[in-house]
């Protein structure tokens, strides 16, 4: 697998998303109020808060499943009010799911093939053949599935449909599915819910080793307060749809803010 | 594999059964295609019953037809042109002498197939109306009369009952039909008529799927006012309409069908229906000795299929014509070969000399049940006359003296339609068969 | 013990990534193969070739267009007897206009006709889902089927209203028409199917069959992967169509030999379903399963009787017909709900496996 | 011009110049609407409570109609029959229960769908081997249902409406009302209702699914004896019927699948859209529209309401 290109126009260190005052309503209700961030190239971001923070619609926003009321969104220097979510990924957002949401009827190798959809290029001609340039494209995606497969050692479970599995294997399938399509911008829902220790234990290296080997920038949820405070370069926190707090991971542990409203007051 | 393999193999077995020559000595397969199931089996069920009936009573009476035994075999078609080319397959491995499809859907298809398989089909006022050229057609029949023949009879009617038919200048006649082929045949004659005629020509098409559920033509009807109103329905869109026209109080003795309304029809429009009336071209009841033979020999028996109480209706009695078709095309094919066992050549032949004249039909005990009919090699249809009838509430009574269709128009469209026919198949074969003395 | 893949090593990814990557089943397609081309023709009678194979292959093919929008991308559609009569009277018209142009290519051509039209009406498929879009795709059956009947165009004003076949030929030989051969016939469906099939084979295995299959299991996250909907969905609606449309055209021209508007009723559209449910969804060899249990099942059983000798009406015969193929649909559903096709993997998985049970 | 006249013009202006037949084509619209709910409120009953798409409803209503009528012929009194056939749909509720639904618990939906069809074809082959197949006659009389019409002067013409119409509107009220009672003030209704909401739930709660699908099964088909009755006295009692019972699919996407006044308020607007459509539009195309008018009405509504007139709003979460 190849690291990403770098001559997106944005240099690591640099900010890769920028969320400028970005307020969400359904209907009567606000689930996210005015709220701003960056993420820089290179990091991993989380963000954290207590349920109903509103963090999964940040996520959603982020990647044009929703639109937000007001508020500004920029990526890759480019300012966008609305975009359908096929776009987002068209620019380089990829993501996974709170509740897995993989393709259950395919095996594990098609569903991270089918991260590679937008980077397959031959036509409905070809397609139909499945000869020649289809086949060699065919193949040369395989091969670069087949290096995710390894890198997250799921080769065993390669062609069994992925309905069948077990909840922390969905889980990493989705992370390949996600990788194959080679992201600038990786968002991560809750990629531990569920998971037992060994689970996550691994899943944390798989994370820090993308965001390593392959420079990728990782936007994540997560509860585990460890697990943030251990993989994360910056956090960001919100509650009931503002955000509380922002800095690096120390920092935000004695906000006393975030203390009092998501870890609860000690006793 | 193994699945799929035991698959082919059984049906393989099956279809290889099913392809085995009936045909024992002395014995003529005749297959009856029937529909006594599907949403038209209301008219189907009676007309597979005198059908059967008829040639079974042959049968048990005489022995057959000539000596020959005839080996009759239903199937079940319910109306469905597919389940009707499956029977078409089905039978004709085993020598048939002739096909009745009973399914204008189903005739389509067959026609070009009878002169390449050499089984002559009957199909008996329906089908294609153009399959009256033996010329072009030399493998169809179609006696006694087409829907265009019907139709022209249905208009003198009405102009006999203006007195004349100038008078039906300024008359406004509505066309109620099924929306299918069957139902549309009739539109350019009738347009014509109109033109020709002066009177105004209203339509009211009903859906298939609204058979039952005729309102908006009616109402429709009701703000047109025709002063007649024509009907070419089947099935359940008969007593649909009748009850419908009651309705809206439409004058029952001015609503007038083609001849496929049963009697079952009409007892499910109710009281309603007094005075609707039909075309007809056989009489109804049991008051002949072949009808009477029936009785005795094929339904006291417990050989019928049919309620007793349901001999001598309308559509059974048209089966029973039906029949009387076959056996005599049967019996003409044995007088013009000399043979005993005869094939589907010998009975086109034989179709096509048919003369059923009126001593003939004393002979078959059938006097007074229907007029004479004479076929020709060009003139597959005869082109009878029919005659009114009209229902009393409890059955049907005979109202007019026969009335004789206008050759004079429809002749010229048969023509035409059949010329478009074979210019559009292009290779349509041209008649080889050569034509029989009138026997 | 027969069917296993150990000691098959694969040294590359063309080789994985075959459609029948184990030998036993290279070799079981080469028996199918051979038996339809070489033993089914010579063997088979007439009957057996125009009333079973014919049929049976028209109503595969149909269940594959069917099967690509139900099956693997999640549309349900009951227009398919609509679809399947837009590429019959296409057919129709264009053999007629032209008739110097091969059938064959006009079958086709039929196909791009019936594919368009089922683009129009796909195009509701991105605000309504599931059974409402099984509702909406009946106003295209019930639009279609009233413009056959009312469009006299269509029918080359024929007095009947129906479409009458002309006889056509292919090298000489006719293919269409009376004086077409069952053989003749069979060799021209089958051809047109096995290339139809193997197509579809690799649309589902490919880029597109995967984005299909992504929007039928979770279209949001397909979505999010940048697979965009519409296009995807009306893609699978213009093949499914095709497919749908080619199947009508043989079935007109290659089967019946003429045809009422009426064949393509609502009717028709429910019998494909059924064949794409009985034979698995998202399944291609499903297809041909179901296709095989749904029509030739009632053929059996309507010659069975007379087959032992029984003597009962044939009436009777069709509504047991009825209740035993309504008993078992129900039945395989109970027993298989993922449908033959299903069936016939843990068939295949036990086949791997014996004499051991597991 | 001439088009734009007649499509948008003339049709209003025959209904300001005939009032009479306006009413009258209203009428009939309502009078078809009202059938067409019965038909789909016995597929919202049972898609309410078990989720399955109840194709067979359509069969259910000839297989009830057929089931009084032959009984009748064979010589049972009409009441008798009457409560024979109600047995009958009882019966049919259980095996139904029995051997479809609870073998299929928890399948897919398309999967219950098609098991439906496989009812359906049972129910016909069964249908016509017991009763035969030719077309009967619908007892009305004997059910002391009304026959004639009442006629009303009106704007200079008249209006007749059918007594047996009127009567299927009062049944169907009755009807409706009882349901709403039934589900609104009965242990078994709440129970049904809870169901609806969350089979795992009601289990959770001790309440019994097989016995509640027995009920709605048992309830569909006493709707479906009421709407054959109906039918049949209208037309015929026949297999054609069916055909008819197609007409409530785009009912129910009108009124959403889940809604009994849904049901009825999109029964109506069907009926009655078809109707007016056919008489004042259809003449245009040359008539026989309402084969397809009534899904392309349903079609256009459901681009703006892709959950029904009265179905519950879709959110997309992830």
């Amino acid at each position: 697998m190849r690291a990403p290109d770098m001559n997106a126009g944005v240099a690591a260190g640099d900010v890769l998303l920028a969320v400028e005052n970005v307020s969400l309503r359904f209907g009567g209700v606000k689930a996210i109020t005015d709220v701003s961030f960056d993420i820089r190239k290179g990091e991993i971001r989380a963000i954290i808060g207590p349920n109903g923070a509103g963090k999964t619609s940040m996520l959603n926003v982020i990647n044009g499943f929703y639109h937000p009321q007001e508020g500004r969104i920029t990526f890759k220097g480019k300012t966008r009010s609305r975009m359908r979510p096929h776009e987002a990924a068209r620019q380089g957002i990829a993501r996974t799911f709170q509740n897995v949401a993989l393709f259950k009827g395919m095996t594990t190798l098609d569903n991270i093939m089918a991260g590679r959809t937008l980077k397959m290029k031959r036509g409905f001609f070809w397609q139909m053949l499945r000869h020649g340039p289809a086949l060699a494209e065919e193949i040369e995606h395989r091969r670069v599935v087949e290096e995710i497969i390894d890198f997250l050692e799921i080769e065993a479970i390669r062609k069994v449909p992925v309905g069948r599995l077990p909840y922390g294997l969905q889980k990493r399938v989705e992370l390949g599915r996600a990788l194959a399509m080679e992201p600038d911008l990786l968002l991560l829902d809750e990629p531990m819910a569920g998971m037992n220790l060994e689970e996550k234990e691994d899943m944390c290296r798989f994370i820090l080793d993308v965001n390593s080997q392959f420079g990728t920038t990782i936007a994540l949820i997560e509860h585990d307060m460890g697990v943030v405070m251990d993989l994360s370069d910056r956090v960001v926190v919100l509650e009931y749809g503002r955000k509380i707090a922002d800095g690096v991971p120390d920092e935000v542990k004695k906000n006393q803010a975030v203390i009092d409203a998501y870890l609860g007051v000690p006793h | 594999m193994v699945r799929k393999l035991s698959t082919i193999l059984a049906t393989a077995i099956v279809a290889s059964a099913f392809a085995l020559p009936a045909k024992a000595q002395d014995s003529i397969y005749v297959p009856l295609f029937t529909y006594r199931t599907g949403p038209f089996s209301g008219s189907g069920i009676p007309i597979a019953n005198g059908m059967r009936d008829y040639l079974t009573m042959l049968n048990e009476r005489d022995g057959g037809i000539g000596g020959a035994k005839l080996i009759l075999e239903e199937c079940e078609t319910g109306y469905d042109t597919k389940k009707g080319v499956e029977c078409y397959e089905a039978v004709k491995g085993k020598n048939p002498v002739m096909i009745n499809p009973w399914s204008t859907g189903i005739t389509l298809p067959l026609i070009p197939r009878a002169a390449v398989d050499k089984i002559p089909i009957l199909s008996m006022a329906y089908g294609l109306s153009a399959s009256a050229d033996g010329e072009t057609f030399p493998w169809i029949f179609n006696p006694p009369n087409t829907y265009w023949d019907g139709l022209s009879m249905i208009i003198k009617y009405i102009g006999e009952q203006e007195g004349g038919l100038d008078k039906l200048k300024g008359k406004k006649i509505g066309y109620i039909y099924l929306d299918a082929g069957f139902g549309r045949e009739p539109l350019p004659l009738f347009d014509q008529l109109a033109r020709d005629l002066g009177f105004e020509l209203k339509l009211y098409p009903v859906p298939a799927d609204s058979m039952q559920n005729q309102s908006s033509q009616w109402l429709s009807v009701r703000r047109d006012r025709p002063d007649y109103m024509v009907l070419y329905g089947w099935g359940a869109l008969n007593p649909t309409a009748v009850k419908e026209a009651a309705k809206i109080n439409y004058p029952m003795e001015k609503f007038i069908s083609i001849w496929w309304p049963g009697d079952d029809d009409m007892r499910s429009a109710g009281p309603g229906g007094k005075g609707f009336k039909t075309l007809n071209w056989h009489a109804v009841g049991t008051d002949f000795p072949a009808l009477q033979d029936i009785q005795k020999l094929v339904v006291d028996k417990g050989l019928s299929q049919a309620p007793k109480n349901s001999v001598g209706e309308v559509l059974y009695n048209r089966g029973v014509y039906n029949s009387m078709l076959i056996a005599e095309g049967i019996r003409n094919a044995q007088k013009l070969t000399g043979k005993t066992v005869v094939t589907g050549e010998d009975v086109r032949r034989g179709l096509e000399t048919l003369n059923i004249d009126e001593a003939r039909l004393k002979e078959l005990g059938l006097e007074g049940f229907a007029g004479p009919i004479k076929l020709t090699c060009t003139d597959h249809n005869g082109h009878r006359p029919a005659f009114m009838q009209q229902w009393d509430g409890e059955k049907w009574v005979k109202i007019s003296e026969p009335i004789e269709p206008m050759a004079d128009r429809v002749k010229p469209l048969l023509e035409a339609a059949a010329r478009d026919y074979a210019e559009k198949s292009t290779g349509w074969p041209k008649r080889t068969e050569p034509c029989d003395k009138q026997s | 013990m027969f069917y296993r893949e150990a000691g098959q090593f694969k040294t590359n990814y063309a080789a994985d990534m075959a459609v029948f990557p184990i030998l036993q089943d290279k070799i079981g397609i080469a028996i199918i193969l051979a038996l339809a081309l070489v033993v089914i023709p010579l063997v088979g009678n007439a009957f057996f070739l125009s009333v079973v194979m014919i049929p049976f292959l028209v109503f595969a093919l149909a269940s594959i267009g069917l099967n690509l929008l139900t099956g693997y991308t999640g549309l349900l559609s009951l227009g398919t007897a609509g679809f399947m009569g837009v590429g019959a009277f296409a057919c129709y018209k264009l053999t007629t206009i032209f008739p110097e142009v091969n059938i064959i290519v006009w079958i086709f051509a039929s196909g791009l006709f019936s594919a368009a039209v089922g683009v129009f009406f796909g195009l509701p498929s991105l605000r309504i889902k599931g059974f409402y879009l099984a509702v909406a795709t009946l106003a295209a059956q019930f639009f279609l089927q009233w413009c056959f009947i009312r469009i006299p165009w269509l029918y080359n004003y024929n007095v009947s209203g129906a479409i009458e076949v002309p006889t056509r030929t292919l090298f000489g030989i006719p293919v269409t028409g009376p004086n077409a051969s069952p053989e003749m016939r069979y060799y021209v469906v089958l051809g047109l199917v096995i290339l139809l099939t193997w197509i579809a084979s690799n649309l589902v295995h490919g880029r597109i069959g995967r984005s299909w299959m992504a929007v039928r299991d979770m279209d949001i996250a397909a979505e999010l992967m940048g697979i965009k909907l519409l296009p995807t969905k009306l893609l699978a609606f213009a093949v499914s169509s095709f497919y749908c449309g080619v199947a009508g055209a043989l079935m007109v021209f290659l089967w019946y030999g003429g045809a009422e508007p009426e064949v393509f009723s609502i009717n028709q559209s429910f019998l494909i379903l059924f064949m794409v449910i009985i034979g698995g969804l998202g399944s291609l060899i499903g297809s041909f399963f179901g296709a095989a249990l749904i029509y030739i099942l009632p053929i059996v059983l309507r010659g069975a009787p007379s087959l032992v000798g029984l003597d009962i009406g044939a009436a009777t015969v069709e509504h047991l017909t009825f209740m035993i193929v309504g008993a078992l649909i129900i039945v395989f559903l109970i027993v298989e709900p993922h449908g033959l096709a299903r069936l016939w993997q843990t068939g295949k998985q036990k086949l791997r496996v014996w004499p051991f049970p597991y | 011009m001439d088009i734009l006249y007649s499509i948008f013009i003339d049709p209003f202006v025959q209904m300001g110049s005939a009032p009479d037949l306006l009413v009258q084509t209203l009428w009939e619209g309502l009078v078809s609407g009202v059938l067409y709910a019965l038909i789909a409120l016995g597929f919202v009953l049972i898609f309410k409570a078990s989720g399955v798409f109840n194709f067979a409803q359509g069969i259910m209503v000839v297989f009830a109609a057929l089931t009084l009528v032959g009984l009748y012929e064979a010589g049972v009194p009409a009441i008798l029959a009457l409560i024979l056939t109600i047995a009958v749909m009882f019966l049919l509720a259980v095996g139904v229960e029995r051997l479809v639904l609870r073998p299929l618990v928890n399948q897919p939906d398309i999967i219950l769908f098609m098991a439906t069809f496989g009812l359906t074809y049972f129910l016909i082959g069964f249908g016509e081997l017991v009763f035969g197949g030719n077309p009967k006659v619908m007892i009305t009389d004997e059910l002391y249902l009304p026959r004639g019409s009442v006629e009303f002067e009106m704007f200079g013409g008249f209006v007749s409406l059918q007594k047996i119409d009127i009567t299927a509107a009062i049944i169907a009220s009755v009807m409706v009302a009882a349901l709403a009672v039934f589900f609104q003030k009965t242990r078994i209704g709440r129970a049904l209702r809870a169901v609806a909401d969350s089979h795992k739930a009601a289990l959770s709660v001790g309440i019994s699914l097989n016995q509640i699908w027995i009920i709605v099964w048992f309830t569909a088909g006493i709707v479906a004896l009421a709407t054959g009755i109906m039918w049949g006295a209208r037309s015929e009692v026949s297999f054609a019927l069916q055909i008819i019972a197609l007409k409530a699919l785009p009912v129910l996407i009108l009124g959403g699948f889940t809604s009994v006044p849904g049901a009825i308020v999109g029964g109506l607007i069907i009926g009655v859209g078809e109707k007016l459509g056919e008489f004042y539009w259809g003449p245009l195309v040359g008539s026989g529209i309402e084969s397809w008018l009534a899904y392309v009405i349903a079609l256009g509504f459901l681009l703006f309401r892709p959950q029904g007139l009265f179905g519950e709003r879709i959110i997309e979460r992830i």
